[in-house]
C-alpha cells in the first residue's frame, strides 16, 4: 500500500466527529481566526486565514454527512474536492499552521481550529500531500528511534560527557524509580546540559528517577504529520518502557509537542489509559519548589522574558508553574503584552521546523515574536521547549538580535544551593 | 391575490409551513451534528471540565482586546447588528404579542420610537458590515453565495419591518404581509446556512471549552 | 343565568376625564396657526383648518379653546341650521363651527382671516336687497 | 320625477338655501368629501355648474340591511339630505312605497328611462352555489338581477363589505358560495365602499362626489375612494401616541384600558384596516369603536372574518403553529435519524477501509 487521495478522502470521512460538524455549522465567516494567526498578519495573505485551510475538509463534511449536502452532490451542485487541491492545500495545512491554537482561543462562535487542523492532517498525509520534510523525520523516528536520526549510544556519549561535567551519575534503566525521564533529541545534541541540570535538581529533591534505554525520546512526528497509527506507535514504546520499568511517573521533557503527544493524546492513540502519570518537566520542578525541595539561591538581574511554548500553555495548561519558577531565580522578569494562553508562537511548531520548504516563510512569521522582544528591550529570552529555542535562536540570528535563549530547567539548575556533597 | 390574502396567508399557512420546515431543520441538523458521535477522551483531565466549558460558552460573548483592536470594524458592526437583532425582534410590543400567544411567555417592550431607531443602527451596521465583507481580503476570501444570501436574508425583516412601520412604499397590509414573509424565509432557510450557528455556536463553544479545560485552560 | 339577576352588582369605572397631557396635536395646531397668520399679514391670503380631518381628542379641543380663548365678536348664522361663529382672542383667527337643524355638528374650522366668509353679506344678496328696497318703497309711495 | 335641467345649485335655491346656506353647504361637503378647506370653492363652482340629477338603482342581495339603516342615519334630515333629493333614487326594495309587482316596474322603467346613465349601488353578496336558489327577488336570482341591471349603468357602487369583499357570507366555509360584486361586474367602473357598515357620511360622501364632478373618486387599489379609505385607523387613532410610547392596555378593564391606551394587544385591527372612522366617526361624529373602548374589528378590510380573532393581537398566527411545528420536529428527527444512520455507514466503511498507515504509506506510489 502507499498513499493515495482514496486513502486520504477516507481519512478525512473517518476523522469527521460532533465537535467538527458542529465547528463547520457554526462558521460564519468573520475571518477573526485570521488576526489571530501570524501567517496572516505577519504577511497579509488572506489565504492564511485558519479556516480557509480546513476549505477541502469542510466540503467533505458538507458533501457526505448533511442532508443538504448530499442531495446537493446527486444532483451535481456541489464540487468535489480533488487530489490537486489537496497538493495546493499542503502549503497551508502543514507550511503554515504551527497547531499554536490560537485561533481556537478567539473564534467568537467557540470553534477550534486546531483541532480540526490536526485532523485533517490525517487525511492530508494519507493522501500522500505531507512536506518530504516531515516524511523524512517520521521514518527516522520510528525506524531509527529519533526523527533527528539520534540513537542510543549518541545518548550514552552524551551522558557520559554531563556526567564528567557534573560530577554526578545519571540513572539509566533504573526498575522501581519514582520517576522516568524522557528527552527529546534537540536536548540530546543541542542542550545536553539539561540532562546535568537534571541530574542536580534532582539529587537536590532526593528524587528517584532514570532513564529508559528503551525509550528516551519522547517527540512523535507522527502527532505533527497527522498519522495516528505512527503516532500510536511511538507512544507505545514509551509506555512499554515506563510499565516495564514500573514507574509512577513519566517526565515530559521541555518540549511542546512532546507533551501533547504523551500527556493529552497518547492514551487515545493506544486506546486505554495509563498505569503511570504524565507530567511536564516545569510541573515537576514547581511541585519541588512549592514542596520546599528545590531551593535557589541567588537571583539572575538580566531585564528577561519567558516565550510560552504553545503547546505546553495554550495547549498544555502550564502556565503558571514557569512564571513561579522564573520569578524564583529572576529579579527583572517582564511579561510579553501577549503571553500565557495567549502567547504567539515562535512560528516553528506543530513540525514546521522539520519542513524544509517553510524555512522562508516561518522567518517572515517570526517577525511577530521579534516585535514582542523588541518592545519589551531584553536581552535575554527564557523558553522551555527545545524546539521553540532552536527556533528563536535561529530568528534572532537571522533578523541580527543580540538576545540570548535560555532553558527554563537550566536556569533554576543555574541557582540550586550547593548543598554538602 | 390581494394584500389581505397576501397577509392572511402569511400569518395563516406561511407562518406555519416555515416554522415546520425551520423545526424541521433544526432538529434534523442536531441529528447530523451529534450522529458523528465523539470518542471519550482516555487522557487524565486536570479538571472537572463541566463549569469550564459553560464559561467559555459565555466568555465568547466578549472579544478578545487584541482583536478587537486590530479588526474593530467586525467587532462594533457585528455587536451592532446582533444587539440591534435581538432588542428589535425581542422587545417590540407586537413581537411578544407573537411569542406570548405561540410559548405563553410574555415581557415589558420598549417604546417603539426608541425600536424604531435601533432598527436604524441595525440597518446601517448590516450595511458596514456587507461593505466590510467585500473590502477586506480575508472575509472576500471566505465568503461565497450564502454569505450574501443569509445577509439579504437577515436585512429583508428588519428593513421590510421598518418600512411597514413607517408606511414606505407599499401599503401597510402589503409591507406587512412582505415583512412576515421575509422572517419566513429566513426560517425556512435558517437551518440549513450557516444562520444555524445562533444555535450550534453553543455547541461548539462548549466543545472548545471542554478540550481546553481538559487541559487546563480557560478557553 | 341565575347570575343575571345581580347585573347590577356589576361594577362600571366609568372612563377619567382626557387629561392635559393628553393634548397631542393642539401645540402642532398653534404652530400651523401662526404661519397662517403670516400668510395672512403678508400675502394677504387666508387659510382655515378643518379640525374634523384631524384626529383630535376631547382635549385637544378642550385645550385649544382655552387657549385661543374668546376675543370681541361672537355671533350666529342662521341658515340651515345654526353656525356659531366668534372671533378668539387672537385677532385675525376665528372658530367656526356649522351645525344642522338638529344642532348637530356638520363641520368646525379654525379660519384665519379677516373676516369669516360666511359673516360677509353675499354681493347678489345686497343687489337683491337694493331692489327689494327699491320695489318696498314704490309700493309705499303707490300706498301713499 | 326628475327635472334634469335643474343644477344642484337652482334645487337647493329653490328651497330656501340662501347663498350663506350654499357657502356652508360646500364648506361642509369639502370636509365631508376629504378635501382641503380650500376646496370648497372648487365644490360650489362644480354644484353651480352641474346640471344633473341621475337616477340611481339600489339592489340589496345577501344582506342585513345594515347598510341601509347605516344610510338612513346620515345627518337628517339637513343638508346631506338634499343630495338625496338631488336624486332619484329610483328602486329601493326596503326604503321604497311600492312592492311587488310595481316595484319591480319602476325599476324596469328607470332602467329604460335613464339606460347607460344611472348610478347603481348594490349592498349585499351574491350567492352562486345551487344556481343562485340561496337569494331571489320576484323569482330572479340575485346573479342574473345584478348582470341585468349592471349592463345599463354608468357605474357600480358596492355599499358595505360583503358587497365590496364578499362579506360575512364569503366567510369561511361560505356555504352560499357568495361571491362580490365586483367578481360578477367586470366591464364597468366599480367602487367599493366597504365596512360594515360603511360610514353613513361615507355612503353620502361619495355619491357627493359623483354628483359633484360627475366622475367616481381617485381609488385605492382594492377600488375603494382614497378620500375615505387613505389611511389607516392606526394613522388617524387618537391612541397613536400610546402605541409609540409601547403603553397598552392588557385587559378591557385594567389601568391602561383605562387610561385609553393602544388596544394593540387586545385585538385592535387598526393598523391594517383602512377607513374614515378615527376622523369622521359614527352618530353624527360622537365616537367610534376604539373611542369607546373596544379594538378595530378591521370590518372594511376583505376576509375580516377569517382574519383571525378579534381579540387576538395582528402580530399573532392565525392558525395554531404548536402543532405542525411539533411534527415537523418529529419528522426531522426521523429523517435525522436515517441521515444519522447514513452518516455512521460512511463513517463505518472508511474506518473498515483503513489499513494501519505505516511510514511506507505516507508517499504516493
Amino acid at each position: 500500500m502507499s498513499a493515495s487521495f482514496e486513502r486520504g478522502m477516507a481519512a478525512f470521512r473517518e476523522v469527521m466527529d460532533s465537535p467538527i460538524a458542529s465547528f463547520f455549522s457554526s462558521c460564519v465567516h468573520c475571518g477573526l481566526c485570521a488576526e489571530a494567526c501570524l501567517f496572516y498578519t505577519e504577511t497579509g495573505d488572506p489565504k492564511y486565514t485558519p479556516i480557509h485551510k480546513l476549505d477541502p475538509l469542510k466540503r467533505v463534511w458538507q458533501q457526505e454527512y448533511t442532508l443538504l449536502g448530499r442531495l446537493g452532490a446527486l444532483v451535481g451542485l456541489s464540487k468535489p474536492v480533488t487530489e490537486k487541491e489537496l497538493e495546493q492545500w499542503s502549503e497551508l495545512v502543514y507550511d503554515s499552521c504551527t497547531l499554536c491554537g490560537r485561533c481556537s482561543m478567539v473564534c467568537p462562535v467557540g470553534n477550534d481550529i486546531a483541532y480540526m487542523v490536526r485532523k485533517m492532517r490525517e487525511g492530508m498525509s494519507a493522501a500522500g500531500v505531507a512536506p518530504e520534510g516531515m516524511i523524512g523525520a517520521t521514518q527516522r523516528a520510528v525506524t531509527l528511534g529519533s526523527p533527528m536520526g539520534v540513537k542510543l549510544p549518541a545518548l550514552q556519549a552524551q551522558i557520559r560527557a554531563q556526567e564528567a561535567e557534573t560530577g554526578l551519575s545519571i540513572p539509566m534503566d533504573v526498575q522501581g524509580a519514582d520517576y522516568m525521564v524522557l528527552l527529546s533529541s534537540m536536548e540530546v545534541m543541542n542542550f545536553p546540559e539539561y540532562i546535568g541540570a537534571l541530574g542536580k535538581i534532582f539529587r537536590q529533591a532526593g528524587v528517584s528517577w532514570t532513564l529508559s534505554s528503551k525509550a528516551f525520546e519522547a517527540t512523535n512526528s507522527g502527532i505533527q504529520i497527522g498519522a495516528s497509527d505512527i503516532a500510536a506507535e511511538l507512544v507505545q514504546r514509551i509506555v512499554d518502557a515506563a510499565e516495564g520499568l514500573g514507574v509512577k511517573t513519566v517526565i515530559s521533557p521541555e518540549c511542546g509537542h512532546a507533551f501533547t503527544a504523551i500527556r493529552w493524546e497518547g492514551p487515545n492513540l493506544i486506546g486505554r489509559p495509563y498505569r503511570f502519570e504524565v507530567k511536564h518537566i516545569l510541573e515537576v520542578l514547581e511541585e519541588l519548589r512549592q514542596a520546599g525541595r528545590l531551593r535557589t539561591q541567588g537571583c539572575d538581574e538580566r531585564p528577561l522574558t519567558f516565550h510560552d511554548p504553545c503547546q505546553i500553555a495554550r495547549r498544555g495548561g502550564v502556565i503558571e508553574q514557569p512564571r513561579n519558577l522564573l520569578k524564583s531565580v529572576a529579579s527583572d522578569f517582564r511579561e510579553m503584552e501577549e503571553h500565557g494562553a495567549m502567547n504567539w508562537c515562535c512560528g516553528g511548531g506543530g513540525g514546521v521546523s522539520a519542513n524544509d520548504r517553510a524555512e522562508e516563510l516561518r522567518l517572515v512569521a517570526f517577525k511577530r515574536k521579534k516585535g514582542q522582544v523588541e518592545a519589551l528591550g531584553v536581552d535575554t529570552l527564557v523558553t522551555a521547549c527545545a524546539n521553540c529555542r532552536i527556533i528563536l535562536e535561529e530568528g534572532l540570528e537571522h533578523y541580527n538580535m543580540d538576545v540570548e535563549v535560555v532553558g527554563l530547567t537550566e536556569l533554576v539548575a543555574e541557582h540550586l544551593i550547593e548543598d554538602d556533597k | 391575490m390581494s394584500a389581505m390574502d397576501l397577509l392572511l396567508w402569511s400569518r395563516g399557512p406561511g407562518l406555519a409551513i416555515a416554522v415546520s420546515i425551520f423545526a424541521f431543520g433544526v432538529v434534523l441538523r442536531l441529528f447530523e451534528i451529534y450522529s458523528l458521535g465523539r470518542k471519550a477522551d482516555l487522557a487524565k483531565p486536570r479538571v472537572n471540565t463541566k463549569a469550564c466549558a459553560g464559561a467559555t460558552v459565555w466568555r465568547r460573548m466578549l472579544p478578545d482586546m487584541h482583536i478587537l483592536r486590530r479588526s474593530p470594524i467586525t467587532y462594533v458592526a457585528g455587536y451592532l447588528f446582533h444587539f440591534g437583532l435581538f432588542v428589535v425582534v425581542f422587545l417590540y410590543a407586537p413581537h411578544i404579542k407573537l411569542i406570548e400567544s405561540t410559548l405563553g411567555l410574555s415581557w415589558p417592550a420598549l417604546p417603539s420610537a426608541l425600536v424604531d431607531l435601533v432598527a436604524v443602527l441595525t440597518l446601517i451596521s448590516l450595511v458596514v458590515v456587507l461593505v466590510n465583507r467585500i473590502t477586506d481580503p480575508v472575509k472576500r476570501l471566505l465568503s461565497g453565495f450564502e454569505d450574501y444570501l443569509t445577509w439579504a436574508v437577515t436585512l429583508l425583516p428588519v428593513l421590510t419591518g421598518y418600512m411597514a412601520y413607517h408606511h414606505l412604499m407599499f401599503p401597510y397590509q402589503t409591507m406587512l404581509a412582505l415583512h412576515i414573509l421575509s422572517v419566513e424565509l429566513l426560517l425556512v432557510i435558517f437551518p440549513f446556512t450557516k444562520l444555524m450557528h445562533a444555535i450550534t455556536l453553543f455547541i461548539s463553544r462548549w466543545y472548545n471549552g471542554d478540550i481546553a479545560a481538559r487541559k487546563g485552560v480557560q478557553s | 343565568m341565575a347570575k343575571l339577576n345581580d347585573i347590577a352588582a356589576i361594577p362600571i369605572h366609568p372612563m377619567a376625564l382626557p387629561k392635559a397631557e393628553h393634548a397631542y396635536q393642539a401645540p402642532a395646531i398653534l404652530q400651523q396657526l401662526l404661519a397662517m397668520l403670516g400668510r395672512l399679514i403678508e400675502h394677504d391670503e387666508p387659510d382655515s383648518i378643518d379640525l374634523r380631518a384631524l384626529p383630535l381628542t376631547e382635549a385637544d379641543m378642550q385645550s385649544l379653546r382655552e387657549l385661543l380663548g374668546e376675543g370681541e365678536v361672537s355671533g350666529v348664522v342662521t341658515t340651515y341650521g345654526p353656525s356659531q361663529v366668534f372671533e378668539t382672542g387672537y385677532s385675525g383667527v376665528w372658530w367656526v363651527t356649522h351645525m344642522n337643524d338638529d344642532e348637530e355638528v356638520i363641520g368646525e374650522f379654525i379660519e384665519v382671516t379677516y373676516c369669516p366668509e360666511i359673516l360677509v353679506s353675499p354681493q347678489d344678496d345686497v343687489r337683491e336687497a337694493r331692489e327689494a328696497l327699491r320695489a318696498r318703497l314704490l309700493q309705499n309711495q303707490l300706498d301713499y | 320625477m326628475s327635472e334634469p335641467d335643474k343644477s344642484l345649485f337652482d334645487l337647493l335655491a329653490q328651497r330656501g338655501v340662501s347663498r350663506r346656506g350654499f357657502l356652508k353647504f360646500c364648506a361642509t361637503t369639502a370636509s365631508m368629501l376629504g378635501l382641503p378647506p380650500s376646496m370648497s370653492s372648487a365644490v360650489a363652482e362644480a354644484l353651480t355648474q352641474a346640471a344633473r340629477r341621475p337616477s340611481v338603482i339600489w339592489l340589496s342581495f345577501q344582506e342585513c340591511t345594515g347598510c341601509t339603516e347605516s344610510l338612513t342615519r346620515a345627518y337628517s334630515p339637513t343638508i346631506e339630505s338634499l343630495i338625496f333629493d338631488a336624486i332619484s333614487l329610483d328602486y329601493h326594495h326596503t326604503l321604497q312605497a311600492a312592492s311587488g309587482d310595481a316595484a319591480e316596474e319602476a325599476r324596469a322603467q328607470a332602467m329604460k328611462a335613464n339606460y347607460g346613465s344611472y348610478l347603481l349601488l348594490v349592498d349585499g353578496s351574491i350567492p352562486l352555489g345551487e344556481g343562485g336558489a340561496y337569494s331571489t327577488i320576484a323569482g330572479h336570482t340575485n346573479l342574473s338581477m345584478l348582470k341585468e341591471v349592471a349592463e345599463g349603468a354608468a357605474a357600480v357602487v358596492s355599499i358595505g363589505t360583503c358587497a365590496a369583499f364578499g362579506g360575512l357570507p364569503m366567510a369561511n366555509p361560505n356555504p352560499t358560495g357568495a361571491v362580490s360584486v365586483k367578481d360578477i361586474v367586470q366591464d364597468k367602473p366599480v367602487m367599493n365602499v366597504p365596512g360594515c357598515p360603511p360610514i353613513p357620511n361615507v355612503i353620502v360622501g361619495v355619491v357627493a362626489h359623483f354628483l359633484t364632478f360627475g366622475a367616481l373618486p381617485e381609488l385605492d387599489a382594492l377600488g375603494r375612494p382614497k378620500v375615505f379609505y387613505g389611511d389607516t385607523i392606526h394613522d388617524r387613532c387618537y391612541r397613536r401616541p400610546f402605541y409609540d410610547r409601547g403603553l397598552f392596555a392588557k385587559t378591557f378593564d385594567d389601568e391602561g384600558a383605562r387610561n385609553g391606551w393602544c388596544l394593540y394587544e387586545l385585538g385592535c385591527k387598526g393598523p391594517t384596516t383602512y377607513n374614515a372612522c378615527a376622523t369622521l366617526k359614527w352618530n353624527g361624529g360622537t365616537s367610534f369603536p376604539i373611542q369607546s373602548g373596544h379594538g378595530c374589528l378591521g370590518c372594511s378590510e376583505p376576509k375580516f372574518w377569517d382574519g383571525g380573532g378579534f381579540y387576538t393581537a395582528l402580530s399573532t398566527p392565525i392558525q395554531p403553529v404548536t402543532g405542525a411545528a411539533v411534527t415537523a420536529a418529529l419528522a426531522g428527527a426521523a429523517v435525522g435519524a436515517a441521515v444519522a444512520f447514513g452518516n455512521q455507514s460512511t463513517k463505518g466503511k472508511a474506518k473498515a477501509a483503513h489499513t494501519k498507515v505505516t511510514i511506507d504509506d505516507l508517499e504516493k506510489a
